[in-house]
Formats: structure tokens, C-alpha cells, sequence
């Protein structure tokens, strides 16, 4: 870094962003399980602290990222490119060279960690009464922030291995997570499966990571000199890769294998829908809100490298075009309020890939700042009817919780709408946005995302009206007492014996006013996105691709499709509240097609039968193998033991019994012979030496 | 420096004479026995803190060095000395000593022949880490062998026959192996020293000689052929103790059978003598047959890396699992090394491979390290699980973390840093391995990575059957760790920590020295390059 | 002046005592021992042979007897080891005893 | 026929008669030590130094001691219930070593070749043999080497399957 550059404060502190939460995590770690205070104090005042500093940087970067080239440019910038400071300091040396890491503060940056650790922070405190009566509360405290930590710090890096370190530090966190209610043999399972499938992309990553280490000797993404890995793309694009890429395409591929994996998209999303076995917060804040977006974010970020290559541009809109349909025809047929969820931000992540493959980078960082707000509204809002049901997360056993959780209620719509993209709510704008890249990408087959992603639309306001009025609207259908919760788990009924079982009840202060602020924020944040003129957001992402055209023909369709589906459900779901025990509609409706989409496409049951069978085999025959090979030294050995084992035998029952009867005569002269052979040592000693002397003085005689 | 210290001869050797002083304990008083041991090993311990502490990390020689004539007629020196190679090698030998010892709880027969068998390992440890001369280095060597053989035999589990018989003939093969190479060695070259035979090799002549031997003996060889059948022999050696597939069937019977901590030391620091025998001996002494050797080299490291991982994966026995988990990691030690020899080539916009190969071969160095503080922590743990339960398959427990919360962190953290999860120190290693390596041998780089998942699979399966789960109800009274295990674990746990945080310490040891290696395999490079004060 | 005759005939002789204790000796170690002092006569008998040989420069005989040497230290080591085994299993370890051999 | 062949002879002979009559196998085996002292003594005399300390190393040094070892392990004395001088045993057994000494002395006494007497400055230095080792005879050196590795092995492992069966 050149020291006559002026670097910001907050950049030079940027690290304090991640650090906190990871001293918090550090020493709540430590503390007893007794010191729940303590714990959680320390994590929420931390957390608080890092979103404080995130707004001082988003400040800082809106302030100079908007006005690029006025007088206070930090390095010798183009003048297209993104305003960024920088801060590296070296992790350790090897051979003549080192290995530096180091922070970036961008808009990118920025405005990732400001959403990041806004919403961890709502959650953190929606956890605290959430997990109220946990006795692993403090644990509970210690994972989330060693989660903010690592999620925080993937934010704020200028490296990729920095980078992937705080991605797998995450996906760690999101295991411990997952797992929280480690006695219960789902949530153990459906943490392994996530750490695994999630692993599976990482793999992909790494080898992407190592390519890219290789190819330009370093990993930072810039450089005050301009030789960062992300500056030298258009060198990476002249060399060969693999499968015809070029060496960008290439290491872009790998790269977006992570992303698949961590953002759940096909064909690694099968990990996601399954860590609802987790605390609702978590599932709100690690699966919805935040960490599912670091895949997208890890894109964004490596976008030039990405850009170089078409090809791979074109597999990441039709992964995510795919994805987005896929989940959402999944959630259709869910009954569990919290699948239903889960396959919506799949199918939301779907939109986000899409967007960035289809060349609308910025559009794709929008829609995830907005899902991020309204997607864990939604989940939180989910919690909340679960804690006011009492653990009942089928959605068929609720109905008319409007009534009992006003609160609840209102911020859950203006959640739904959001989600559907419903004008004036956030997501309105950031699925425009979306599909009005996707819109643009070109004719013909490329057109294939548009067309899928409006499918999408449709769709996603259906299933959110769905639940509305199952859960919200009608008549309480979960009153009569049921003996066998399948979903609760020990903690989380201990968490409300307090109201009476039965009538649903509004949720504490410490649950909703998070769920207000969120519901604000999701309400009102859309305006930053404006199109037309001064799209804020875009130009302080990419100012590059800034698209300046208010496309009518794709707003149009889209919110007409949004309110077909919103119409849709009301015919179904809404017209005519269901009674107790009565089946779905949408059975009759879609008669077999349902089921499949109920059981997820099958995809579980496909890998189970492919993939897992395939280690399993793979790994038994290796074991055979190894027994097999150890067999061989070990029967070398036993090889002289067997073989005269057999000869005795042989000698035993062929020769012996064959014999024996007829051989009479055989036998006299036979004794007469075995007299000499007596089995004495000496004997033949004797014999051998005798023999020897007389055919010797023979031999001398001749 | 400060060369008269006797500083190497003292660590060797503290702990043998703790040795002779347990086997001198009257029978009565058997329980001093174990005091006396731990004395002797901390000591040590402390000897190797301050050899650590006056290394030298930024100069590339040996340093400590002590040569003394010990038996002219055959030209043997008593040769010892330290570099960037074999300095965390003996701290690790030193660390987990102590370690081990207070793993030992269990062995309760014999307690005066156990510890001093376990101290007189040490000193054959310490002895095969700083000996510079083949004579006394291969006395170590097998000095080491024999005390295992007996702790696995006297002590072990039920079917120790077996086990020890097989570890004792195969590393006995192993060390015909290289002590004939040895030999033919120094009928050719008239030397036991593996530093001049480097400057020897390096220079070409070892080969023409070793040629020039055997056609003397009526056995016309060309000096390719005959480096070639001298690298195999040695190459049998250390495999075998490595070990490398297929040479490691010895490797689950004994690291199962073995008393907790045989198995610490077998898996901790034994399987490094075989890796470290590729770093002394067979890049400085072979480097052209090695190279020449290096992509058959780099399927076997391949195959170690993802058939011991599938092979864990299968294993319903725990201890078996690990071992397998244990052989797995060894695996990508060969594969950093591997990658040093391989000739590399192709293009690239940063041709950098001097620092791409130091960048492995200070991976496979820290590795090694990172593995045996691992390795060891969790074979520990896995003995507390079996002392307490009697058992140890995959299927015996369930729910521990609700009663023993204490033990299934920690054992949770060791199974995270041996899957390699940032932060700790088994990702570090594995990152400049796969870091040097990738460039050098993408094809078997990328297969290894297999392994990496694979890990993943069965580590936290193990985690899901034991630790998670609803409560094995035969378990409620499981105690957590006492005062002493804790003492003996937590260490552990905290070096994985700084050594994933901090690799910057660990790697400074031993930049220089993996620097002045690589260049044995770039010899175009080192003119230019001559920056390591050679 | 020793003639080669002399040691042959030394060495036949040892020979010779040898054998006896081969072939008389119950105790199997007696009878191990005695066949080691075979050996030494055998060994004895090629020294002398290269010793007057025409071709001492050869060595033959020398290299003869140290092959005979490790020969016989090999066939003692498992020798004794088998011994030692019979006596476990026998309780016992005169050759008598031990008739496995009686077809 | 000079003293020191007398001498040495003495030893030899009677050392290896008594070694294989005396009762008590202690004294026995001392006697087998004295007898394997007297043919080093003749390697001497023969001018082959190097077959003479290996003489001493693997004779008085392991296999003497070894068989105290078995000795000692077998709790085996003295010979019991040994047969006397007189018992036909001995007899049968005197009667054949005398037939094979007699064939022996037989061959001896009736080749011309055996009266020649010692060439001078015959000598086999340590590095000669060495070199003849690994040069001629590196073959047979080999497979002797693998012999005695397979010996040692062998020894071990039927020591110890006994361990085995007996636990």
C-alpha cells in the first residue's frame, strides 16, 4: 500500500467487523453453561458493535463510491472501475515469497456487511427469547457468533483463501447449528448432510482456489499495484483450461461449485430443506438470510473472472433458472411451514444465480440484500407461529392465527408480499430488476431463464398465499391436544409450558419488535432500487452495467403473474377456509404430479440410490480390497501350513482309505520296513552313516 | 551456536537414562516407575524447548552438530545434528512423549518394563531424528522397532500375536531392505554420511559408482539401473513404515491392538520416521531416481490418500477407522514430496516452481507435525472411550456429548482439524500441499482431493454415532474427562489451535532447509535464485 | 614338517567323534552340539585344503568355511529354537521321545 | 608334525570327546568351548586369521551360548538316564563313527596328493576375502544371507507361536 494514500478509518478497522464476533465466540466458549447472561450479552452487544461499524463503512463507501473520481480517489483508479480501499498484511512466508492475506472495502463489501450484521443482530435478539428456556443457551450464543464471525469476515476479505476459510468456518457454524439438538437423530443427520453435500462443492472450490493461487501468484482480489488475481483476468482468458474453457472459465467453474454447494442450488440443494432440523433462528439467519447467500456473494465477487467466459455464464443463468423452478414447484406441495420456507429460498437463490448469470450482477447482489430482509422476517414470523402453535409446524393443523398473533400476522404479510414481489414491497424491485436482466440476455433459447423465472413468480406467490391462508386465515385446526408431536424436540417444548395448550398466543416483545423493524426494512427498502433514474443500488454496486431502461413489458408481466398466483391460492386456499382433516385441494387437482412434487423430485431418493450407494460400495469393496491384500502377506505365510494341511489330508483320505483294504501283503513286508523306520533321529543317522562307510570302501574297492 | 553444548546427546539420551533408572527401581517400588518416566520425558520435553528456542530457523545448515569418530575401521562417526527437516520432528517426538505417558493409565502389569520401553523409544526417536550417519541412524531406527514390538505384544489387546508378529516382519523387511542399500552404498562409496552422499548425489557420482561396484562383482549394470534398484530398497523401507499403500497392511492390526499409547506413538511420531526417511534419505540421496520415479510415486500417494479414506469410511471399528484416517493423512506428506521430485512443466503466466515446491514441502514438513499432534489426540480419546466403556465400535454409543460435553468438544475439534477445517492446523499442511502440488501434478492433485471429502464422511459419521443421537441409556453414568486427561489433551488441543493460526513460527523453522532441498531438483533455477545462504 | 595328512586325518577323526555323539547322545542338545563339532571338522578340512592347495590365492577354502560358519550358526539359532519348542510340548527333549517322524 | 600342531590337536580331540560324552551338558558345552578354541587355533596356524576370530565370534560367542541358554531353558542339567559305556547304545554308536573315520583315514592314507606339505607366504587378509565375497562368490554370499535372515525369522516365529498356544 502506498502510505501516501489516505486510507479511511474504517477500512483500517475493518477487521474489527469479523474479529469482535470471534472473540465473543471465543470466549463464550469457554464460559459454563451457568452464564446464559453473560453469553448472550456478549454476543448481542458485539454483534451491535460490528453493525455499527458496518453502517460507518457503508457511509464511507457511499460517500466515495458514488462520486468515483472526485479528488479523493484512494489509488490510481480507471475511472470504471469500483471505488476500493485496501488493507494486506502477510500470514507467513514460504520460499522466497509469502502468503498475504488482507480487507477490502467496497460497495460490495459494504453493503453485504450492513444487511449481514443488521439482520444477525435482529436475530440475536429474536434468539433471546426464542431459546429462552434452552439449556444449552449458552452454547446457543457461542455458535451464533462464531457464525456472525466467519460469515462477517467472508464479507470483509480481499483473499479468496480468507475467503474460503471464513466460507468453511460457516458451514461449520452452520453444522454445529444444524445440529444443535444433537439428541435428536434428525438433526445429527441433517447436519452431517449438510456439512457433506455443502464439503462436496467446497472441494471444487478449493481446486478452483489452488488453480487461480497458481496461475497468478497471488490470491488477494486487488492489489494497489493492479496484479491481484481479479486484475488479471484477461491474461487468465488467453490460456487454456479444461473442457475447452478458457483457464477464467475454468477456475470460474470450480469456483461456482462452491457456490452451488453453500447456496443450495441443483444439483447440491438437497442439503438445505433438511437443516430446518435446526432452531428456527438458525434457520432464519444461516439458511434464509445469510450464509446460503455467501455462494451468490462468492460469485459476485469473483464476477470478472466469471465475465471472461461466456460459456460459464450461460450454465450459471440455466443452474439457477432451473433452480428457481425446481424448489419452487417443490414448495407447492409442502405442508411443513418450514419446508415450505426452504424451498422458497432455494427457488430465491435460484433468482439470484440466474441474475448473475445472465450478466445482472448487480441485480442478483439487490435481490439478495432484499431476501435477505424478507426472507428472515418470513422465518422469524414462521418461528413465531410455531412457538405461539406449540410446536406445530403443519401447516393443515393451524388456521386463524391472525386472531391470536396480530403481530405476527401483519409483518408475515408484508413478508409474503415482498416475497411475491408485490408493488411497492422490496422484492417487487429486486425480481424486476432480476428478470429485466434476464429479459435482456439475449433471444431464442436464451430467453429459456425469462420465461422459467416468470413460471417462478407465479408460482412463489401462489405457495406464499397458500400458507397464508392455512396458517393465518379460517378457522384454528389445531386445537384438539395430540399426543405425539412428531416435530418437538425436548428444548423447544420446554420453551413454552407457560400459556395453557390449545389457543395459540401472541409472541414476547423481545420476538416481535424484531420482526416489526424487519418488516419496515423489508417494506421500504425496495426505494434504494428505483429504476428509471438514479438506480442507487446499481450504480453503487457496478457502476459499469448500470442499466438505465425501465423495461414495462417485464414489470408488467411479472406483477400480473405475481397477482395470478396470489389469486390462485385465494381461490383455493382462501375462498373456502378447510376444515379439520381435510385433505389438501391441490390433491385433487394435480393428482400424482402432486406427490412427486411432495417428494422433492425424488432427488433424495436419487442420490441415496447413486451417489451414497456408490461410496458405500466403493468403500466396502476398498475395505475387501485391503483385507484381500493383507490376506495375501499374511496367507504367503500361512500358504506352507495349508498345503501340507491339504497333503496330509490327501494323504489321509485318498491313499490311506483306498488302500487299506486290499493291501494285505503290503502290509507284512510294509511292518518290516517300518521297524527300520522306527521315527527315532538317531535311527536314520545310524542308518545314513552306515550307508555311507560301506558305499564308500565300495566305491574305494572298485 | 553454541556447538559444544552436547545439547542433541543430552535430549537422545535423558530419557534412556530415565530408563536405566526404572530398570534399576526395586520391584516394590513399581509405581515410581511412572513418575520417573514422566521426570524423563518432560525433561526432554524442556531440552527440546530450548534446542527449539536457539534454532536458527533463517540458516539453512545443520546447526548443534557434534561428529566424533566412533568406529574408524568402518569410517562410522558419531554424527548429530538438527536442520529445518527434522527440528519439528523433535519436538514433536518430545511433546507427545509426555502424552503418551499420561495415557497410560490403563496398563496396569508390569509397569517398571513398560515405561522404561516406552522411554527407551524415545530415545530411539530422537536418536533416528538428528543421526547424520547411516550407522548409528539405522541403530535408532531398529532401537525403536524393538520397544514398539514389545508394547504392542505385552500389552495390547487381543489379538496382539498377530498384530505384533505382523509389525515386526514387515518393518523387519523393511529394514533388511535398507540396511543392504546401505551397505552397497558404502562398498561404492567408502561413507556412512548422509550429508556428504547428498553433495555426492547432487553432483552425479553416486550412481556411476554404485555401477562401478556391482560390474567389479561380475554384475554388469548400467548406474541408472543400479540407483534405480538402490532408490527401490530404500524406497521398500520407508514405505513400509509410512506407511504407503499397498505396504500398510501391518498398519490397522497394530494400531488396534496397541495399548492407547503405542498407538500415540505409532501413529503420532512412528509413521513420521518413514516419511522423514523420504525426506533425509531418498530426495537428497536420489534425487535423479526419484525424479525419475515421481509420477508411479504420485499414483501410490494418490491411492494412499483416497483408498485409506474409503477404507475408513467402511470401518466399523473406531480405532481401525482412525488408523485408516491416520494412514490417509501420511498420504498427503508422499504427496508433497512427490511433488518436489516431479519434474514440472507446462505452461503458466507465474512459473514460479521454486516456490511452488518449497510451498509443498513445507506443507508435507508441517503436516507431519500437524498429524501427529492430531492423530495422537484423537487415538488418546479414543482410549479414554475404551477405558471407560470397554468398548470400541461405531455402533456402541450414542448421545455422549448430553453427559461427557467436555470430552466431545474436544474431540470434536480434533476430528475438525484432521478433516482440515480452517483455523486449525490440518488445514494449513494440507493447503501448501495441495498448493505446491496442484501445479506440479494436477491430474493426481485433483483425484487427492477425493480424499479431503471423504475424510469429511467418516470423521463426522463417527461424531453422529458416538457423540450425537438420543443417549445409549447404558452410558448415563459416562464420566467426563478427569483432571489428568484433560492435562493431556488440552495441550494438544491448543497447539492445533496456534498452529492454524499462527503457521507463521512453525514454517520459518523450516523454510530454509525445504528451500535448499527443492533446489536440489532445480538446478537451473538455483543460479539465478541464490538467495537461501546455501 | 605337518603334512597335509595330518589335518585330514585330525579332521576325520573329529569327525568321526562327532558322529558318535550324533548317533548316541539322547539329549538333543548333545546331539545339536555334536553336530556343530561336524561341521568344525568339515571346516577344519577345507581350510587345510586351501592352505596346501595350488590356488590359495583363490581363497576358496576360506570362503568355504565362513559360508560353513553362518551355515551352522543359522542351523544352531533354529536348532535350539526347536529345542526349546519340543521341550514345551514334550516336556522332554531327548530324541527318543520324539517319534512324529514314524510314518 | 611340530608342537604346536600336537598341542592344539590335544586340545581339539579331547575337547570334542569330551563335549559328547560328558553327563553333565554344563561342563559339556565348557568342553565344546575348549574344542572350538583349539580349531580356531588351527585357523591360525593356518594362516587364515579372519575364519578364526569369526571362529571364536560365532562359536564361543553365540552358539556356545546359546545352547547354555537352551540349557538353562529346558532345565536340563545333567543327562538323565543316559545309557553306560557299556551299553549297546554306545557300543552300535562307536562302532559306526569308528567305520566312517575308518572309510576316512582309509581315503587319507591312500592319496599321494595328502603328503605335500605348506607352501609359504599363503595369507587371506580380511579385504581378499571381502572382495572374493562380493565379487565371485557374491551369489552364494546372497542366498547365504537370505538364508540366515530366513533363519532368524524362522527362530522367532516358532518361539513365539508357542506363546500363542500356550495363553
Amino acid at each position: 500500500m502506498n502510505p501516501a494514500t489516505h486510507i479511511p478509518w474504517i477500512a483500517s478497522y475493518l477487521w474489527l467487523i469479523p474479529l469482535l464476533p470471534f472473540a465473543a465466540a471465543g470466549v463464550s466458549a469457554l464460559l459454563p453453561q451457568r452464564c446464559r447472561k453473560t453469553s448472550a450479552g456478549l454476543a448481542i452487544g458485539v454483534i451491535v458493535v460490528s453493525t455499527l461499524l458496518s453502517f460507518c463503512a457503508l457511509a464511507e463507501s457511499i460517500l466515495h463510491g458514488l462520486e468515483p473520481h472526485a479528488g479523493r480517489t484512494w489509488s490510481a483508479m480507471q475511472t470504471h472501475e469500483v471505488w476500493h480501499s485496501l488493507i494486506e498484511f502477510t500470514w507467513f512466508n514460504y520460499g522466497t515469497t509469502s502468503l498475504k492475506l488482507g480487507f477490502v472495502l467496497d460497495p460490495l463489501t459494504a453493503a453485504m456487511a450492513t444487511m449481514v450484521s443488521l439482520v444477525s443482530a435482529l436475530i440475536f435478539i429474536y434468539s433471546l427469547g426464542y431459546m429462552s428456556r434452552d439449556k444449552n443457551f449458552t452454547r446457543f450464543f457461542t455458535f451464533l457468533s462464531l457464525f456472525a464471525g466467519a460469515m462477517l469476515g467472508l464479507v470483509v476479505t480481499n483473499n479468496l483463501l480468507l475467503f474460503f476459510i471464513c466460507w468453511e468456518l460457516v458451514g461449520l457454524a452452520s453444522y454445529l447449528l444444524i445440529g444443535f439438538w444433537y439428541h435428536r437423530p434428525s438433526a445429527a443427520a441433517a447436519a452431517k448432510k449438510a456439512f457433506i453435500v455443502t464439503k462436496i462443492g467446497d472441494t471444487g472450490f478449493f481446486a478452483g482456489l489452488l488453480w487461480l493461487y497458481h496461475a497468478t501468484g497471488t490470491l488477494q482480489f486487488y492489489t494497489p499495484d493492479h496484479t491481484g488475481a481479479l486484475e488479471q483476468v484477461t491474461a487468465l482468458a488467453g490460456l487454456p483450461g479444461i473442457m475447452g474453457l478458457s483457464l477464467a472459465g475454468t477456475i470460474a467453474l470450480l469456483i461456482f461449485c462452491g457456490a452451488v454447494g453453500k447456496s443450495g442450488q441443483w444439483p447440491l440443494h438437497v442439503w438445505l430443506p433438511d437443516a430446518m432440523e435446526g432452531p428456527t433462528p438458525v434457520s432464519a439467519l444461516i439458511h434464509a438470510a445469510t450464509m446460503v447467500a455467501a455462494g451468490v456473494f462468492l460469485v459476485a465477487r469473483t464476477y470478472p473472472l466469471f465475465q471472461a467466459s461466456p460459456q460459464v455464464l450461460t450454465l450459471v443463468a440455466w443452474i439457477g433458472a432451473f433452480t428457481a423452478i425446481m424448489a419452487a414447484t417443490i414448495a407447492v406441495a409442502q405442508n411443513d411451514i418450514k419446508r415450505i420456507l426452504a424451498y422458497s429460498t432455494v427457488s430465491q437463490l435460484g433468482y439470484m444465480v440466474m441474475g448473475l448469470g445472465v450478466g445482472g450482477m448487480a441485480a442478483a447482489m439487490f435481490h439478495l440484500l432484499m431476501h435477505g430482509f424478507f426472507k428472515a422476517l418470513l422465518f422469524l414470523g414462521a418461528g413465531s407461529v410455531i412457538h405461539g402453535c406449540h410446536n406445530e409446524q403443519d401447516i393443515f393443523k393451524m388456521g386463524g392465527v391472525k386472531k391470536h398473533m396480530p403481530i405476527t400476522f401483519w409483518t408475515y404479510f408484508v413478508g409474503t408480499l415482498a416475497l411475491a414481489g408485490i408493488f411497492p414491497l422490496a422484492g417487487f424491485w429486486s425480481k424486476d430488476e432480476v428478470l429485466t436482466a434476464a429479459f435482456r440476455w439475449g433471444g431464442g433459447l436464451h430467453k429459456g431463464p425469462f420465461v422459467l423465472g416468470c413460471l417462478g413468480v407465479f408460482l412463489t406467490a401462489f405457495y406464499m398465499w397458500r400458507q397464508v391462508c392455512l396458517v393465518f386465515l379460517g378457522e384454528y385446526r389445531g386445537g384438539k391436544a395430540r399426543a405425539g408431536h412428531k416435530h418437538v424436540g425436548q428444548e423447544e417444548a420446554e420453551t413454552h409450558h407457560e400459556t395453557a395448550p390449545g389457543v395459540p398466543h401472541e409472541s414476547p416483545a423481545v420476538m416481535t419488535v424484531p420482526l416489526i423493524i424487519l418488516a419496515v426494512f423489508s417494506a421500504f427498502m425496495g426505494f434504494s432500487g428505483l429504476p428509471e433514474h438514479a438506480n442507487f443500488i446499481h450504480h453503487f454496486l457496478n457502476p459499469e452495467h448500470a442499466p438505465h431502461v425501465v423495461n414495462w413489458f417485464v414489470i408488467g408481466t411479472a406483477s400480473a403473474l405475481a397477482f395470478a398466483g396470489l389469486g390462485a391460492g385465494h381461490l383455493l386456499y382462501g375462498v373456502k377456509p378447510l376444515a379439520p382433516d381435510e385433505p389438501d385441494p391441490l390433491k385433487a387437482k394435480l393428482g400424482k404430479l402432486r406427490d412427486f412434487l411432495r417428494d422433492k423430485w425424488y432427488c433424495d431418493e436419487l442420490y441415496e440410490a447413486t451417489v451414497v450407494r456408490f461410496v458405500r460400495i466403493a468403500a466396502v469393496v476398498v475395505d475387501l480390497g485391503d483385507r484381500l491384500l493383507d490376506g495375501v502377506t499374511v496367507g504367503l505365510g500361512l500358504l506352507a501350513r495349508g498345503v501340507s494341511f491339504f497333503n496330509f489330508k490327501f494323504d489321509e483320505q485318498a491313499i490311506n482309505c483306498g488302500f487299506d483294504g486290499g493291501c494285505g501283503s503290503v502290509r507284512v513286508i510294509g511292518r518290516c520296513f517300518a521297524a527300520l523306520q522306527d521315527g527315532r533321529v538317531q535311527s536314520y543317522l545310524r542308518l545314513v552313516a552306515v550307508t555311507a562307510a560301506i558305499l564308500a570302501f565300495w566305491f574305494f574297492l572298485k | 551456536m553454541d556447538e559444544n553444548s552436547h545439547i542433541l546427546s543430552w535430549l537422545t539420551f535423558t530419557p534412556l537414562i530415565g530408563a536405566i533408572v526404572i530398570a534399576l527401581l526395586p520391584k516394590r517400588n513399581e509405581s515410581a516407575a511412572r513418575g520417573v518416566a514422566l521426570f524423563a520425558s518432560v525433561l526432554a520435553l524442556l531440552e527440546a524447548l530450548s534446542l527449539w528456542w536457539r534454532f536458527d530457523g533463517a540458516y539453512a545448515g545443520l546447526q548443534f552438530v557434534e561428529q566424533t569418530p566412533w568406529i574408524a575401521a568402518i569410517r562410522v562417526d558419531y554424527f548429530v545434528g538438527v536442520d529445518g527437516l527434522s527440528i519439528l520432528m523433535v519436538l514433536l517426538t518430545a511433546l507427545l512423549t509426555p502424552v503418551a505417558l499420561l495415557a497410560s493409565s490403563p496398563i496396569r502389569k508390569h509397569l517398571r518394563a513398560y515405561y522404561a520401553l516406552m522411554l527407551a523409544l524415545q530415545t530411539g526417536l530422537f536418536g533416528v531424528f538428528t543421526a547424520l550417519n547411516f550407522f548409528h541412524w539405522f541403530i535408532f531406527w531398529e532401537a525403536g522397532l524393538i520397544p514398539m514390538f514389545f508394547i504392542i505384544k505385552l500389552w495390547g489387546g487381543d489379538g496382539t500375536e498377530r498384530a505384533a508378529l505382523k509389525f515386526f516382519l514387515y518393518t523387519l523387511v523393511g529394514s533388511v531392505a535398507l540396511l543392504l542399500v546401505f551397505q552397497a552404498i558404502y562398498l561404492a562409496t567408502g561413507t556412512w554420511d548422509f550429508i556428504m552422499l547428498r553433495d555426492l548425489a547432487a553432483g552425479g557420482g553416486l550412481a556411476p559408482k554404485l555401477a562401478a561396484m556391482l560390474q567389479q562383482a561380475g554384475i554388469a549394470i548400467t548406474p541408472e539401473r543400479a540407483g534405480m534398484l538402490l532408490f527401490f530398497g530404500a524406497f521398500l523401507g520407508f514405505a513400509i513404515k509410512a506407511p504407503v499403500w499397498p505396504f500398510h497392511t501391518w498398519l490397522p492390526d497394530a494400531y488396534t491392538q496397541a495399548p492407547t499409547a503405542g498407538t500415540i506413538m505409532l501413529a503420532g511420531v512412528l509413521s513420521k520416521m518413514g516419511v522423514y526417511g523420504f525426506l533425509r534419505i531418498l530426495l537428497p540421496i536420489f534425487p535423479h531416481e526419484i525424479a525419475a520415479c515421481a509420477t508411479p510415486l504420485s499414483w501410490l500417494a494418490m491411492l494412499t490418500i483416497v483408498l485409506g479414506a474409503f477404507a475408513a469410511i467402511a470401518q466399523l471399528d473406531l480405532k481401525r477407522m482412525i488408523a485408516y484416517a491416520s494412514m490417509n493423512h501420511v498420504g498427503y506428506c508422499l504427496l508433497g514430496i512427490v511433488a518436489v521430485a516431479h519434474a514440472a512443466g507446462g505452461a503458466s503466466a507465474h512459473a514460479d516452481w521454486v516456490n511452488e515446491k518449497a510451498c509443498a514441502l513445507n506443507g508435507a514438513i508441517f503436516q507431519m507435525f500437524n498429524h501427529g499432534i492430531t492423530v495422537a489426540a484423537l487415538f488418546m480419546m479414543l482410549g479414554f472411550l475404551e477405558e471407560r466403556t470397554g468398548r470400541r465400535g461405531l455402533e456402541d454409543f450414542g448421545g455422549l456429548r448430553a453427559v461427557a460435553p467436555v470430552f466431545a468438544a474436544l474431540f470434536g475439534i480434533s476430528a475438525m482439524a484432521s478433516i482440515g477445517l480452517p483455523g486449525l492446523n490440518g488445514f494449513i499442511g494440507e493447503f501448501m500441499i495441495f498448493k505446491g502440488a496442484w501445479p506440479v501434478i494436477t491430474p493426481f492433485a485433483a483425484v487427492s482431493l477425493i480424499g479431503l471429502v471423504a475424510t469429511a464422511i467418516y470423521l463426522l459419521n463417527f461424531i453422529q454415532r458416538v457423540f450425537a443421537g438420543p443417549l445409549n441409556e447404558r452410558w448415563a453414568k459416562f464420566p467426563d474427562l478427569s483432571r489428568r486427561e484433560l492435562l493431556a489433551t488440552v495441550p494438544l488441543v491448543a497447539l492445533m489451535f496456534f498452529a492454524g493460526v499462527c503457521p507463521a513460527p512453525f514454517i520459518n523453522l523450516t523454510n530454509t532447509a525445504a528451500m535448499k532441498l527443492v533446489m536440489l531438483f532445480q538446478p537451473a533455477v538455483q543460479a539465478v535464485s541464490r538467495v537461501t545462504g546455501m | 614338517m605337518t603334512t597335509l595328512a595330518h589335518f585330514q586325518l585330525l579332521a576325520s577323526m573329529l569327525f568321526a567323534v562327532g558322529l558318535f555323539g550324533a548317533v548316541t547322545r539322547r539329549n538333543a542338545i548333545v546331539v545339536l552340539l555334536s553336530i556343530e563339532i561336524m561341521f568344525n571338522a568339515a571346516n577344519l578340512s577345507l581350510v587345510a585344503f586351501w592352505r596346501y592347495g595350488p590356488h590359495p590365492e583363490q581363497l576358496s577354502g576360506v570362503v568355504f568355511a565362513i559360508f560353513g560358519i553362518t551355515i551352522a550358526a543359522a542351523e544352531a539359532a533354529v536348532g535350539l529354537a526347536l529345542v526349546i519348542v519340543i521341550y514345551r510340548y514334550y516336556k522332554s527333549i531327548e530324541v527318543d521321545k520324539m517319534r512324529s517322524l514314524k510314518g | 608334525m611340530d608342537v604346536t600342531f600336537i598341542i592344539l590337536s590335544l586340545i581339539t580331540v579331547v575337547g570334542a570327546i569330551w563335549a559328547v560324552t560328558l553327563r553333565n551338558l554344563i561342563h559339556g558345552v565348557l568342553s565344546l568351548v575348549l574344542f572350538f578354541f583349539g580349531v580356531a587355533g588351527f585357523f591360525f596356524y593356518l594362516n587364515a586369521d579372519f575364519v578364526g576370530w569369526v571362529q571364536i565370534l560365532v562359536y564361543v560367542g553365540a552358539v556356545a551360548i546359546l545352547a547354555i541358554f537352551a540349557i538353562m531353558l529346558t532345565h536340563n542339567l545333567t543327562a538323565k538316564d543316559e545309557p553306560g559305556f557299556f551299553s549297546l547304545r554306545w557300543l552300535t554308536g562307536m562302532a559306526i563313527a569308528a567305520a566312517v573315520g575308518a572309510v576316512l583315514w582309509f581315503a587319507i592314507k591312500n592319496n599321494a596328493a595328502m603328503l605335500q606339505t605348506a607352501p609359504a607366504g599363503v595369507t587371506s587378509s580380511v579385504a581378499d576375502i571381502g572382495r572374493k565375497m562380493m565379487t565371485d562368490w557374491v551369489v552364494p554370499f546372497e542366498v547365504v544371507s537370505l538364508l540366515l535372515t530366513a533363519a532368524m525369522i524362522g527362530a522367532i516365529v516358532i518361539a513365539m507361536e508357542q506363546i500363542s498356544h500356550r495363553k
